[in-house]
């Protein structure tokens, strides 16, 4: 049975030739400017919540892409800042975070080739955000979204995406490449008998990003966007922490070069 | 026999020390060990139920109703954040965890090594086992964001006939610590027959008397009853080490098994193991020290010999857990990786570097020091401190492994300081509540185990050979 | 769109449907008003239903921007950027982003109300005051002000054109004042230095189009053209373009900043110099191509000594050496006058210098270089918003009590003014002050009367757009009905014109007076589209979100002798007796009005990361000779004020310089805004440049250690970021 | 034989009972009639009887191997029942079968054990038995049972053999 799904038997399937995967992304930081509109878009696409000052100061901040900058050089007057890093789940293939939850909350979506994080599944051990080598998760540490708790919201949730689940306290959540519009776009085609094209339709960062930093399409079409563009571009494409073999999905070409 | 050891004169006089400081050469008769034993049950003064009545408070409140919050509020009460995803509570139950090792090790190994000293403390350790895994336990729920749906990680069909996720080290975990847990507890009972006999024997009436009569299953003593209960004494104590040494290994993978550095690393089972059992050590030495010193007439069944015993066992066990610490330090700072290098230099330059400190002056100086005097061996109250200090510094080794290890990962953006929060009421109030559980245990269970005593002087006597009293062991097992 | 009811009634009409379920289940009428619940209570096994798109403007700047916002029964869900509009090309900002937050702002003013002048629009519990006023009543009020046009006066936001349009013909109609416009964002701009330098040059008051896009080297001289300066999106776009547009060359960039913005932070390279010296330096590499091409020395960049703007920057002069190489180097290289280079009192010297930099570069109207700005469809010329002088002068009418009425609309001047100016305490020789505010900000706090307009998201409107090639009229419409118990103003003043029994407006509403200014372009040629008539044309104006031309008419600058002049670039003069120079600048998340929004307050800021709150910028070495740690919270005095806010060590900023975003710091504004950060405003002087441009980077300051801290919320983990081995 | 009475000899030591039994089993009184009742387990060398038979190791036994079949079921079957693929993982991976088989045989190894030891000794019972609290003492208790016509043979062989008390055995509540 377990065969006939295709699947590996008694070997890891990182040992068999590296799969190509579905969805992928490509990030331009020598293009990106570090604006936040990518942040925003996610935010206002996926209802993730704010968390206010006093929890965001101690880290709690639930983005599900943040963009992050570190120091070349501190020292006046050369001071140097790396490139701007935009920073969200990399949807490895080899997914660390997902061997390790017990209740199967965080599993590999086997026909979108993404990880998936299965909100009413989990119960919070939080071991997936401690093994994700990008900490890139964010776990629901109060009920941010609850109206009771915060009346001001009662109002602006009527902006709430009603294609994405609005989470609560004790589970842990992280960036879907927009499954909702994967699965929109998926379902068109069916209903059309075609393939999803590449380009039909790109995740919330990707489409709000002001200098195209940020590309998403089709992993497994040679000729998709994403593909030519790191063909392209071959000498700056890299992944990210690469040692560590989760084979990302996500290709960053390198800025200032 | 009992009748070979009756005082004979001494040609040399004082130079000989005498045999009789050691509780198997010093036999009474059966009957007036059991009424010492009762007695110690049953006298109590009322600072007892008044500690009691404050650790009983103390658990109603800094466990009972910080949980209620921390489950109503929600996680965000403790103090982990991102990267610090794990705190405080798993801190806990690594600890407990660890106390609970000292019990097997010294009733099963000991038992299975016939080391003869162990006789009276087992009981002691073995419910510290129980005990311990108890709080173990309740830290892990405690650590669950949603933790009213633990049940989905047992191992059962739950909802959409979804099962748990056994590629999950947390999830060999929840087999290791049930199992454990399980046996240790009947392992407790096992030996615990005999004397719930005895006890029912000597009580009358009351809900007492009903209470040993239910628990002592009619045990008269026969010669069936006895092989059948020795029988499975002797399973479980050669089949209970493995489980012990699996669960403390387990333990460490949930660590070793994540993609971190510092932690990835292979020494962690056996490190983990000897770190438990130091710990635990030196939370035996702190209970006998505690019975001895409060319990009526257990001056008479737990003596210096037992301290050293346990402190030689300290000593021992201190040793190789500085061997096993230097190994996992020393092949990661030699191998150079970035990121390993970067987290042993937060634990020693970071912002929490005086906890490192501490540990290794409570973990290694404090025994290496102390305990290699058979003279302070044997002094409780020292032994007592030392446990106390090695249980601080082995509390500290795994504080300093979880929240602030892993503050170190792959992403320097996001590293960030842990600062326990609702963790700290309710880490005392585990504490209270393991105290509460054995202050109670004390009232209801004899803490020594008579007939191993006594089954333990049936076999010794003292034989004069030549010009010296040596004491000998008759195999009668 | 079709139901035309209000938040109210269908409170009223549920609680109906509540008491009488039984009947109502199922019904249509009721399902339609009980659809309006959020998401959040959306019973299980609910399907979602189609979403509906409508094209619209973002009015969060004056951009321009086309949106598409994504609707579902009845509420705004997404804004996507609308992908054939010039401006964006379908994509957005940050700001554009989250404006659905503003739509749906816990703090609104939910209808018309008169109130007690200073008296908050929220309860402590930010629970907005209740509406006390019907509209009719509210259009008597207006009519019985506009009765004496003589004595009123408009002061105006720098979005909504069509308002401004109708206000303006008003004024021609019946004698009120043309409208004044006003903005922090474009303060900071300083669009007026920009358009009188391209006076000087040009002859031509307008506003230069910098093609950075086609341009492969770009030095900016304190133009931010990546946050918020003139069209973010646009010169975001072009920005990648000259990055990447041309896989052969990647464009080179330099910026000449004190201190290292997000814009100098994609520089390649950054040079602080420190403010007020752009015109120079501008002046001296102009030099120094000129001798490396080694023609004759322009009479403009005769007179400037090298070696001193060298020492004067603290850089040598192989720096700026190596920089006239690039520019020999680059194809069509461009320099970029613009943020605190032009804030200074020689900001138009410097802006001119710049200028003739590019004229050096001979780049005018050629691609990768400098065109004027094409003016929008249906504008006769281009209207820049009044500088800071123009409006100092207007708040010495308002002194004066020449203006018995004034009506605000779409702009905050109590906070947004320095508080030099006293705009605060002119307000009270102003008979009444009517503000159309949407939300409870702190000027609509000191009017008499609020009469709310709608929120961008549910008014009709057009914009005109500038930073982009083609001409373009943007168009706006109502995504959503109405939230609240709001009325367009344009509405308002048509009623209230026919109140006051002299002439009537000619149009029956907004609408009616949108189409007839959009009358004259189903005419005109090569538009992105046409129509027979009128009512199809903006059928079409409202579902395309705008119309533009087809073609771009950039216009070339008229070449001036730009180069001939000599330019005297004299030294800035500085302001206080401070040892620090002060450098407020727009934060570039919030913009110079976000800071109601709560996302835009989560996302951290660019460089610092910080988010939630007003942070100082000292340089580490600076701050450990002041002994102020990190969090400290120091205070900033200047000669007109203080702030105090808490230290972030930033390594990009020039020893001698302290920086500081604008954009928090307010003491109404909802309850994300209030009572959060400092406003910088707060310590700038009335100081001007040649071209009445608020020169806010030409002052000095002190700082003073407090003693108190107060923890920025970074995102950042400085353990991570800065190393956690204390060096003491 | 005739009807058969139940007695009770109360030794004050091992010693003296061991030579009870044997007096017994000279007096030709069968193994299965007769059994010692001590505080402390007595090997049955000592006591000269026969070694007594446990099934507790086998039911063990038992236990473990069906803990093991669990095991594998938990790591193996279920997998291939409900098959979710998580990310570098085998679907029936060994090394996590090796984990939780060991577990799961030592919990069933012992958990049987335990029950065994139940089982085989019939606990619990709360029904009368023959019975004295002295046992508990330390005194040791030869509880067998003869024909009432021989049981003053009995008791005088007791007596000689140093029991201090032969009497009718009452089974009572313990």
């Amino acid at each position: 049975m377990a065969t006939e799904l295709g699947m590996p038997a008694f070997t890891n399937q990182s040992q068999e030739e590296e799969p190509v995967g579905r969805w992928g992304m490509v990030i331009d930081q020598d293009l990106c400017t570090g604006c936040q509109a990518c942040v925003a878009a996610c935010s206002m696409e996926n209802n993730v919540p704010i968390v206010g000052e006093d929890d965001a100061s101690y880290g709690r901040y639930m983005h599900w892409i943040r963009i992050e900058r570190l120091w070349e050089n501190t020292e006046y007057p050369e001071v140097k800042m790396t490139q701007f890093q935009p920073m969200l789940c990399q949807q490895c293939h080899n997914a660390p975070c997902e061997p390790v939850c017990p209740v199967y909350a965080s599993v590999h979506s086997m026909s979108e080739d993404l990880n998936l994080q299965v909100y009413n599944r989990c119960v919070g051990t939080r071991y997936c955000g401690n093994n994700c080598p990008y900490q890139v998760r964010s776990f629901n540490w109060l009920d941010y979204q609850d109206e009771r708790i915060h009346p001001e919201l009662v109002s602006l949730h009527n902006h709430a995406n009603p294609d994405v689940t609005v989470r609560r306290r004790g589970v842990m959540e992280k960036c879907t490449f927009c499954i909702q519009r994967i699965h929109k776009a998926e379902d068109k085609a069916k209903s059309e008998g075609r393939e999803v094209e590449d380009g039909e339709f790109t995740t919330a960062c990707a489409q709000a990003c002001p200098a195209n930093a940020i590309t998403f399409g089709r992993l497994d079409d040679p000729e998709s966007g994403i593909n030519k563009l790191a063909a392209a571009n071959r000498s700056r494409a890299g992944h990210a922490l690469e040692e560590l073999r989760t084979l990302p999905r996500i290709t960053y070409l390198a800025g200032g070069v | 026999m009992t009748t070979i050891a009756k005082p004979i004169a001494r040609p040399h006089g004082e130079e000989h020390e005498d045999p009789r400081q050691y509780l198997m050469h010093d036999p009474l008769p059966r009957g007036q060990m059991n009424a010492m034993v009762m007695e110690s049950m049953h006298e109590t003064s009322p600072i007892f139920w008044l500690i009691t009545a404050v650790l009983a408070a103390t658990v109603v409140f800094s466990l009972g109703y910080e949980w209620y919050i921390l489950i109503m509020q929600g996680q965000g009460m403790a103090g982990v954040t991102r990267p610090d995803y794990w705190g405080v509570f798993l801190v806990n139950t690594v600890f407990w965890i660890g106390i609970s090792h000292a019990g097997t090790f010294i009733s099963a190994i000991l038992r299975v090594l016939k080391v003869e000293s162990r006789r009276p403390f087992t009981r002691a350790a073995e419910l510290m086992t129980t005990f311990g895994l108890v709080q173990a336990g309740l830290s892990i729920f405690m650590h669950l964001g949603r933790v009213w749906l633990v049940y989905w990680m047992f191992p059962i069909p739950n909802q959409r006939t979804i099962w748990p996720d056994f590629h999950s080290p947390l999830m060999w975990d929840l087999m290791a610590i049930t199992t454990y847990l399980l046996c240790s507890t009947m392992y407790l009972f096992l030996p615990l027959i005999p004397d719930l006999a005895m006890a029912r024997d000597r009580t009358e009436g009351g809900w007492l008397k009903q209470f040993y009569k239910i628990l002592a299953l009619g045990f008269r003593g026969t010669e069936g009853e006895w092989k059948n209960l020795t029988t499975a004494m002797n399973i479980f104590a050669f089949a209970i080490i493995p489980v012990m040494f699996s669960v403390h290994t387990i333990v460490s993978w949930d660590f070793a098994m994540a993609t971190r550095p510092g932690w990835n690393s292979t020494v962690f089972g056996p490190y983990f193991v000897i770190g438990a059992l130091h710990s635990g050590m030196a939370a035996v030495a702190i209970v006998l020290f505690l019975l001895r010193s409060t319990m009526k007439h257990y001056k008479y069944f737990i003596r210096p010999e037992h301290f050293n015993t346990i402190g030689m066992l300290m000593l021992l066990v201190s040793m190789a857990w500085a061997y096993f610490y230097f190994n996992d330090y020393l092949v990661p700072w030699y191998g150079g990786d970035v990121w390993d290098k970067l987290f042993q230099e937060y634990a020693e330059k970071g912002p929490k570097a005086y906890l490192w400190y501490t540990m290794l002056t409570c973990n290694i100086a404090v025994p290496w020091l102390i305990l290699w005097n058979r003279k302070w061996r044997e002094t409780p109250w020292l032994l007592a401190i030392a446990g106390i200090l090695i249980n601080v510094g082995m509390y500290l080794e795994r504080y300093i492994i979880i929240p602030v290890g892993v503050t170190i990962n792959r992403m320097p953006f996001t590293w960030r300081q842990y600062e326990p929060r609702i963790e700290v009421p309710m880490t005392v109030g585990t504490f209270a509540f393991f105290l509460l559980l054995y202050m109670l245990a004390s009232r209801l269970i004899p803490l020594i185990p008579v007939w191993e005593v006594q089954e333990g002087q049936e076999a010794h006597l003292i034989r004069k050979i030549g010009k010296a009293e040596i004491s000998t062991l008759s195999d009668m097992e | 769109m079709s139901e035309k009811i209000s938040r109210r009634d269908f409170l009223k009409l549920a609680s109906v449907g509540a008491a009488t379920t039984a009947v109502l289940t199922g019904c249509g009428p009721a399902s339609r008003y009980v659809q309006r619940e959020p998401y959040t209570k959306m019973p299980e096994y609910t399907y979602n239903g189609l979403s509906t798109y409508y094209a619209t403007t973002c009015r969060e700047c004056a951009a321009g921007c086309g949106l598409i916002v994504r609707t579902m029964q009845g509420r705004a869900i997404k804004v996507e950027g609308n992908p054939n509009h010039p401006v964006n090309l379908g994509k957005t900002c940050a700001r554009g982003q989250v404006t659905l937050q503003g739509l749906y702002n816990p703090n609104r003013v939910r209808g018309p109300l008169k109130h007690k002048r200073g008296e908050a629009l929220y309860n402590e519990k930010y629970e907005d005051v209740a509406s006390n006023m019907k509209w009719e009543d509210a259009f008597q009020v207006v009519a019985d002000a506009l009765k004496s046009p003589a004595e009123v006066a408009f002061l105006m936001g720098t979005t909504s054109d069509h308002l401004f349009d109708f206000i303006s013909d008003l004024a021609t109609v019946t004698g009120v004042p043309a409208p004044i416009r006003f903005g922090a964002a474009s303060m900071f701009e300083t669009r007026a230095t920009l358009s009188k330098a391209a006076e000087d040059l040009f002859g031509q008051a307008t506003m230069p189009f910098f093609d950075i896009g086609n341009a492969d080297l770009v030095l900016s001289f304190g133009a931010n053209f990546l946050e918020t300066w003139i069209s973010p999106v646009a010169y975001n776009r072009a920005y990648a373009k000259m990055r990447r547009g041309n896989p052969k060359v990647r464009g080179y960039f330099v910026q000449f900043e004190s201190r290292l913005s997000q814009t100098a932070a994609k520089a390649d390279e950054w040079i602080p110099v420190p403010p007020g010296s752009e015109g120079q330096v501008a002046l001296a590499i102009g030099r120094l191509v000129a001798e490396a091409k080694g023609v004759t020395i322009p009479g403009v960049f005769e007179s400037v000594d090298v070696k001193g703007v060298a020492s004067a920057i603290g850089a040598n002069v192989e720096t700026l050496e190596n920089i006239a190489q690039h520019i020999l180097a680059a194809a069509n290289p461009i320099a970029v006058p613009g943020g605190a280079a032009l804030g200074m009192s020689n900001g138009l010297s410097n802006a001119e210098a710049v200028l003739a930099l590019n004229a050096l570069f001979d780049n005018y109207g050629k691609p990768g270089g400098i065109f004027i700005s094409p003016l929008s469809p249906n504008e006769d010329a281009y209207h820049r918003p009044a500088s800071v002088q123009e409006m100092s002068d207007f708040i010495g009418q308002m002194k004066g009590g020449a203006i018995k009425t004034l009506f605000i609309h779409g702009v905050n001047p109590v906070f947004e003014l320095p508080k030099s100016l006293g705009f605060e305490a002119a307000l009270a020789n102003v008979g009444t002050v009517i503000s159309f505010a949407t939300f409870p900000d702190e000027t609509a706090v000191q009017a008499d009367y609020v009469f709310p307009d709608h929120h961008g998201l549910e008014s009709w409107g057009y914009q005109r757009a500038t930073g982009s090639t083609l001409s373009v009229l943007s168009g706006a419409q109502p995504v959503v009905v109405p939230f609240y118990d709001t009325r367009s103003t344009v509405d308002v003043l048509i009623a209230a014109m026919g109140l006051t029994g002299g002439q009537a407006s000619p149009f029956k509403d907004e609408v009616e007076f949108i189409q007839s200014k959009l009358a004259n372009l189903i005419s005109q040629a090569d538009g992105s589209f046409t129509a027979p008539e009128i009512n199809s044309f903006s059928a079409f104006f409202q579902q395309h979100g705008g119309w533009w031309k087809t073609t771009t008419d950039l216009a070339s600058p008229s070449a001036t002798d730009a180069l001939g002049t000599s330019l005297e670039v004299s030294a800035s003069e500085f302001a206080g007796q401070g040892e620090f120079f002060f450098v407020p600048f727009v934060s570039p998340t919030l913009g110079a009005s976000g800071a109601n929004i709560p996302w835009l307050q989560e996302l951290g800021d660019p460089n610092t990361t910080v988010m939630w709150n007003t942070w100082v910028e000292i340089n580490p070495h600076t701050a450990e000779e002041l002994g102020i740690e990190d969090d400290d919270v120091v205070r900033i005095v200047s000669e007109t004020g203080a702030v105090e806010a808490s230290v972030y060590k930033y390594p990009g900023i020039r020893p001698d310089t302290i920086a500081m975003p604008f954009g928090q710091g307010h003491t109404a504004y909802g309850i994300y805004a209030q009572g959060r950060g400092v406003n910088p405003a707060d310590v700038l002087g009335a100081h001007f440049n040649e071209a009445g441009d608020l020169a806010f980077a030409g002052i000095k300051v002190k700082v003073e250690k407090t003693g108190k801290k107060r923890e920025l919320a970074r995102m950042e983990g400085k353990l991570g970021v800065y190393g956690f081995i204390e060096e003491k | 034989m005739s009807e058969a009475i139940t007695l009770l000899a109360m030794f004050e030591d091992i010693e003296p009972a061991s030579e009870g039994v044997e007096k017994l089993q000279q007096l030709g009184l069968n193994d299965d009639d007769m059994n010692v009742i001590s505080g402390i387990p007595v090997k049955h060398t000592i006591l000269g009887r026969p070694a007594a038979i446990t099934y507790v190791s086998r039911i063990g036994m038992f236990g473990a191997i069906l803990g093991m079949f669990l095991g594998i079921f938990f790591i193996y079957g279920i997998p291939y029942f409900y098959p979710l693929l998580v990310g570098g993982q085998a679907i029936f991976p060994i090394p996590q079968g090796i984990i939780i088989t060991f577990e799961m045989t030592m919990l069933g190894l012992m958990g049987f054990s335990f029950l065994g030891m139940f089982i085989d000794s019939g606990f619990p019972s709360y029904t009368p038995k023959e019975y004295t609290p002295e046992i508990s003492d330390g005194k040791v208790a030869l509880l067998f049972s003869c024909p009432v016509s021989e049981q003053e043979k009995f008791i005088d062989a007791l007596k000689n053999a140093g029991a201090v008390t032969v009497a009718p055995a009452e089974a009572r509540h313990l």
